[in-house]
């Protein structure tokens, strides 16, 4: 029993750290820690940068061009990036559709797609949702009727994040409709840029537009870009759910942003002292960091454990580190709305976009972002199997229920 | 012991909510929104029309003379049909503050311009480091010949981005002063902007702003001040019950429509219980109301204290609740911009904010014993 | 709308004031006050004290003895005895079998029973629960069989309150093992001294006994004493479920709570001041106010609805009052411990039975009806139709669901 | 990095396990209840022959000089057992004590006897007015002679009730000072009792209690106070988390077993969520105790405190939250005396505050910064 990382992994974070100083542009840097609006550039520009270095692909084992991390390293790698105002590295190519291809899809597709996502060049956007299936995602209704060597792909996609960027989207669509729900989905690699592919953004309550409806109005797709068997979809869609443990508490993202909340409670007053100094807001500012102490811990136990082994499929510990990790984010968000009181009301989405203007008298520039954050992370319980779902799958899994 | 409203408040209160039904329902919301300045001087007038101006003036400044529970009447279906006029702001906040300063003259010049809806008017009592204490502002005012000068800062988070003049609290010799300011007066910057809620707000620069004697509203406004918040709290936990009110009938309209795994959503147990949660809030939140509504006035400083910190903190406290579990309930639909859940989150969400967070109640709660 | 009491009623409150100032004996109320024990002859001494006085029965209509007092009046008087410290008058005679006799009763039950209810002569329990039916009350085992003019009674009835002390039980059991589990179901009326009954006492963990399971070994009950008609017993159980709803959010006895709370508070000390001026306790101890303060209001509204017309079956209102009640009670006795702290760990049940030795500097005195009220008040969101139940109830009523 | 027991600390732990299993079921453990005083000298005896009463003694002293990683290893499953005996009163918190205090002869005089299980040590180290706070304690000792006499009143709610030596606070000089003080000295009057959860516990009134140079351990106590502090956070961490994984498991038993309207009770939605709070919340515990063994004797001030404050924290919510719960969902059953789950109840409210409460720890680490 050993909470200290030993002195390897500690020099490969000075590595990182070091790295992450010396490639990351300033002005990207301001954004993420302004809580400003990232454009394709900014994202693209710091994947290719890791790529540069070897490092496009963390998560990935060394026989696909990956750095073949543990999972002790890949989480020192995510912390670092978040800490020092990296972007999120986007997880549609690199940490959902790429597993599913190492596993499941054919030479020809991992030697045509991997590369190109682990350079930045491929974006990838993730086609599962749609307007009638959430939680219950075997329903899904979009549908692929083959027709020689195509598919011909009919149906609608809801809450595509990136859809209006990306060049692929991996998709589920109905291959069998006589089937089981489960039985009859198969799983597409659709371009983007094909014939009937229609995107729509959605705005979201935040004001951003980052998630799309996606329109298939007869999409042709060879046949050589279905992964793995027809009808036989579901399998890996579920291979690919709860797959990810290392960064799905999000504990690096929590680490910055209680650091940028204690930054904004030494500013904000309360009863003419800083906001940081007032009992009852330091107590809820306490309980927040303490649960994302405990997650961290709760965090590492599961990477230890993975690196043990290769249990690496969906299990409750990826159920439990979603709960807690998207409860704690909001907390911390909720707090930050607090230190503002008031303060937080002026709100103009477009002065998130752009330079970074850093003009604290700019009432609306300097409280946009906070609110945003506020309202956008509501999401997080809701998406990736809302809450509820996680909570379903530990009764069943766990406690037998 | 009356829990109910007068035949006269029934009336107002069927009004309003017609009015609503009629002409601020979500679609004529949007397209208000879709504009600048983001509000409707259009809908103001009908507003006016309707009374809501007048509402808490005294008769003899052209008024309708009402109370508190007149505001409830009034103000509750105003919040469920997330109104963005600053009938709040002008009609209940501005109107207390310048009747409890006891200023004929002021009010002679002020309120009916106030209660026929003719001019907009604004408090501008909060300041960015002073928080929640209406106490001891940082703006300061120095006597200059017949009138003042003003210097300082001001934020006006409840209709602010709308109003023609302000209610600015500051400091003048050691005590509180309060003074009208046109919103067009020399040295002062308005920046308007929208509130994450939608609702018009600014905030104010206010540079060596050159006022004549008249602008002072009263003596000592240290009173009124803390009147008009009282008052404030109660005619905003009305609009937050209505908020609410919508807010759990859209979703349990929801519950019953949207279907998984071959049912309805509502027929699973957890769910059900989150949006029960959510009705016994609003339950709560409208005894909130109605506690401030009837105590906000109250001549005994710790029964109107402790009535309107138990008002404010239940408000807020239900407001976070109601509009919470009505997004997760809604899931990824509840979040976008097209929905009317996601407009009533983020105005619930401003509500537990204006006029005194939950920990500020709290301390004055614990304060007033 | 008003919330103050008109002149008519803060009289009444006066009246009963000082009538439960002079009447209440003094070793009574030092044990109500003090969380100890109380035995028989303290309950029962203040029942026939109130029945001297014509207001044994404070929620009985005049035609039946009752005071015929205002909701608002009972309210009132609960209240006063509440804050009074005058014990809880037990609901099992006067508020659970007497409305359903006067509803469905026969004139001779009416006649035999009312009285003796109201002068505190005869004592009731009630025969609902059973081992395998708690919230699925339906599912209730215990079978009468008719023969001639008597019931033949066999079963086990739970969780019976103060079965130890009780001259009779109203009592579900099933008279038609063929029908569908509500419609087969009477309502008896059951002497406890009948031969076969046996009373065996459950401890809690409080340490107290005063529930009781109830066994009915071939009891013989004549035909008489059964209410209304054979298998409708379901509808009159039915009626009385949330009948009550002047005391049920127990106002009164929170008020009193949280006035013991803040006299401890004062007593209490953390980091060296009384815990009442620590500003986490303070704001906790607000919290749980304010909440009762609301909940005032909302009874009232609730009382003053069911004052205006005889909305009187049960109702949404009265599972509102319940769960918020109980939540509200065991909020301020977690801050009574909190209060305590480790202080609170001495317990000595026997130091809670007899005269009030009222001894602060004795650790157990002191302690054990803290922790006895704490560990007591987790049965409040359990009975009486758990708090999962009201919400189903909330959920199936007002919204549909 | 590594979250793995060595293979010793597995034995330890699996040793501990059985005889749990064997040797104290709840029926067992019951019987200890029945009897004055109820906890058993014989199940003492047989645990110091497992070596748990000289867990953290160094070998100098007969101990097997472990760390509070192995005590984590121990105390979880005596805490799944309910075990009533004062191991982590004797051989956690006093052994760290007198350990920690630095005193050759005292070490000499009291560990091996400690070690062995022949005296049981309790500390004294609370006062009722004090609350949390150990630095100040009422209690004066005054020198008298070669030797002391001691003042005050203490508490000692972690297994008080079953100790033949107390190991004292007290103010000394305007310092702290640590006193072995036997239960029998004259001028000492224990008041035993037992604890809500049927722990044994003791008050004490000191009065005039004359002791030799050679009971006082230690020169300035003020550091070994803190550590045995720490350090017992650590071991009630460990205890707690064998409390909520046995309290867990018991609910979701009931749960399938339970049949109410035709189905087992675990099939209801909102049932089975609550139920996985508590699963959540009994994993939060153990990252908690790990944290807290691991880090509750770091050289880094911050790093301790910050640790031991979340841990404790951590242990407190989690504790009423799946004792709490256990309860609403056992209904009437979990209620009785004969059911085991109201005395996990009962254990876990005493560990909230034993050791200190949310409060105290909340304030400690915004402290710490």
């Amino acid at each position: 029993m050993n909470l200290s990382y030993d002195d390897a992994d500690e020099a490969f974070r000075g590595e990182v750290r070091a790295f992450v100083a010396a490639a990351l542009p300033e002005a990207t840097r301001r954004k993420v820690l302004g809580g400003f609006e990232l454009d394709k550039h900014d994202m693209q520009g710091w994947q290719k940068a890791l790529h540069r270095q070897g490092w496009g692909a963390p998560s990935w084992p060394k026989a696909f061009g990956g750095p073949g991390w543990t999972p002790v390293r890949q989480f020192i790698f995510d912390e670092e990036c978040a800490m020092a105002g990296a972007p999120r590295l986007l997880p549609f190519g690199l940490k959902m559709v790429a597993p599913v291809l190492m596993a499941f899809g054919s030479p020809e597709q991992q030697q045509r797609f991997l590369p190109a996502i682990m350079s930045g060049e491929d974006w990838w956007c993730q086609g599962y949702s749609e307007p009638g299936s959430g939680s219950d995602l075997a329903s899904l209704r979009t549908r692929a009727e083959r027709r020689g060597d195509v598919y011909v792909v009919n149906g609608q996609k809801t809450w595509t994040t990136m859809a209006q960027y990306a060049d692929w989207m991996f998709c589920l669509v109905r291959t069998d409709a006589a089937a089981k729900p489960q039985a009859g989905i198969s799983f597409l690699l659709i371009d983007m840029r094909s014939k009937g592919v229609t995107v729509r953004p959605i705005r979201l309550m935040d004001g951003g537009c980052e998630v799309n409806e996606v329109f298939l109005d007869d999409v042709e797709v060879p046949v050589s870009l279905r992964v793995g068997e027809e009808n036989k979809g579901w399998t890996y869609a579920k291979y690919l759910l709860g797959h990810e443990r290392t960064n799905i508490a999000g504990v690096g993202l929590s680490r910055r942003a209680v650091a940028d909340l204690k930054e904004l409670a030494a500013r904000e007053t309360i009863d003419g002292a800083p906001a940081l100094a007032d009992p009852l807001f330091a107590a809820r500012l306490a309980e927040a960091e303490i649960a994302l102490d405990i997650l961290e811990i709760t965090n590492l136990r599961v990477i230890s454990e993975d690196a043990k082994g290769d249990r690496r499929g969906p299990g409750p510990a990826a159920s439990i580190l979603k709960l807690r990790g998207t409860e704690i984010g909001q907390a911390i968000s909720e707090l930050a709305m607090q230190a503002m009181g008031e303060n937080a009301m002026p709100f103009d989405r477009d002065r998130m976009v752009g330079e970074v203007a850093g003009n604290r008298d700019d009432a609306a520039a300097a409280a946009t972002p906070v609110a945003a954050e506020y309202l956008t992370l509501r999401k997080t319980t809701i998406y990736g199997g809302s809450n509820e779902i996680q909570k379903n799958i530990i009764a069943q899994t766990v406690l037998g229920l | 012991m009356d829990f109910d409203f007068t035949e006269e408040q029934q009336l107002l209160r069927q009004t309003v909510e017609r009015f609503v039904a009629d002409r601020y329902d979500f679609d004529a919301r949007r397209k208000i929104i879709a504009q600048e300045p983001g509000w409707s001087r259009a809908i103001w007038s009908d507003l006016a029309g309707l009374g809501l101006t007048a509402l808490l003036v005294p008769e003899a400044q052209g008024g309708l003379g009402g109370t508190p529970v007149d505001a409830l009447a009034a103000l509750e279906p105003l919040g469920k049909g997330l109104v963005l006029e600053p009938v709040l702001a002008s009609a209940i906040v501005a109107a207390t503050l310048i009747e409890s300063a006891g200023d004929a003259a002021a009010s002679a010049a002020l309120l009916p311009d106030l209660a026929s809806g003719e001019r907009i008017f604004a408090p501008a009592l909060y300041e960015r480091a002073a928080r929640y204490d209406l106490s001891a502002p940082g703006t300061r005012a120095r006597r200059q010949g017949a009138g003042f000068a003003l210097d300082g800062a001001k934020t006006a988070m409840c209709g602010g981005g709308a109003a023609d003049v302000f209610l600015v609290s500051a400091r003048l010799d050691d005590g509180l002063a309060l003074f009208a300011v046109p919103a067009d007066a020399p040295g002062l910057l308005v920046q308007r902007e929208r509130g994450y809620d939608g609702t018009p707000v600014a905030t104010l620069l206010v540079d060596d702003v050159k006022l004549g004697a008249d602008a002072r509203i009263g003596a000592d406004a240290t009173a009124a001040v803390a009147r008009a918040r009282d008052v404030a709290v109660a005619g905003l936990a009305a609009e937050a019950v209505g908020a609410m009110r919508q807010t759990v009938a859209l979703t349990a309209d929801y519950l019953k429509t949207r279907q998984q795994f071959g049912r309805p959503i509502g027929s699973f147990q957890a769910l059900q219980h989150a949006c029960v949660d959510m009705f016994v809030a609003s339950e709560e939140a409208w005894s909130a109301a109605i506690l401030a509504a009837a105590r906000c006035l109250d001549p005994d400083a710790r029964t109107r204290m402790r009535a309107v910190a138990a008002a404010k903190a239940t408000i807020n406290r239900c407001a976070r609740l109601v509009g919470q579990k009505a997004i997760q309930l809604h899931g990824g639909v509840g979040m976008t911009d097209e929905y009317a859940v996601s407009h009533y989150f983020r105005r619930l969400a401003a509500i537990e904010r204006l006029f005194g967070d939950t920990d500020y109640w709290l301390k004055e709660y614990a304060r007033a014993g």
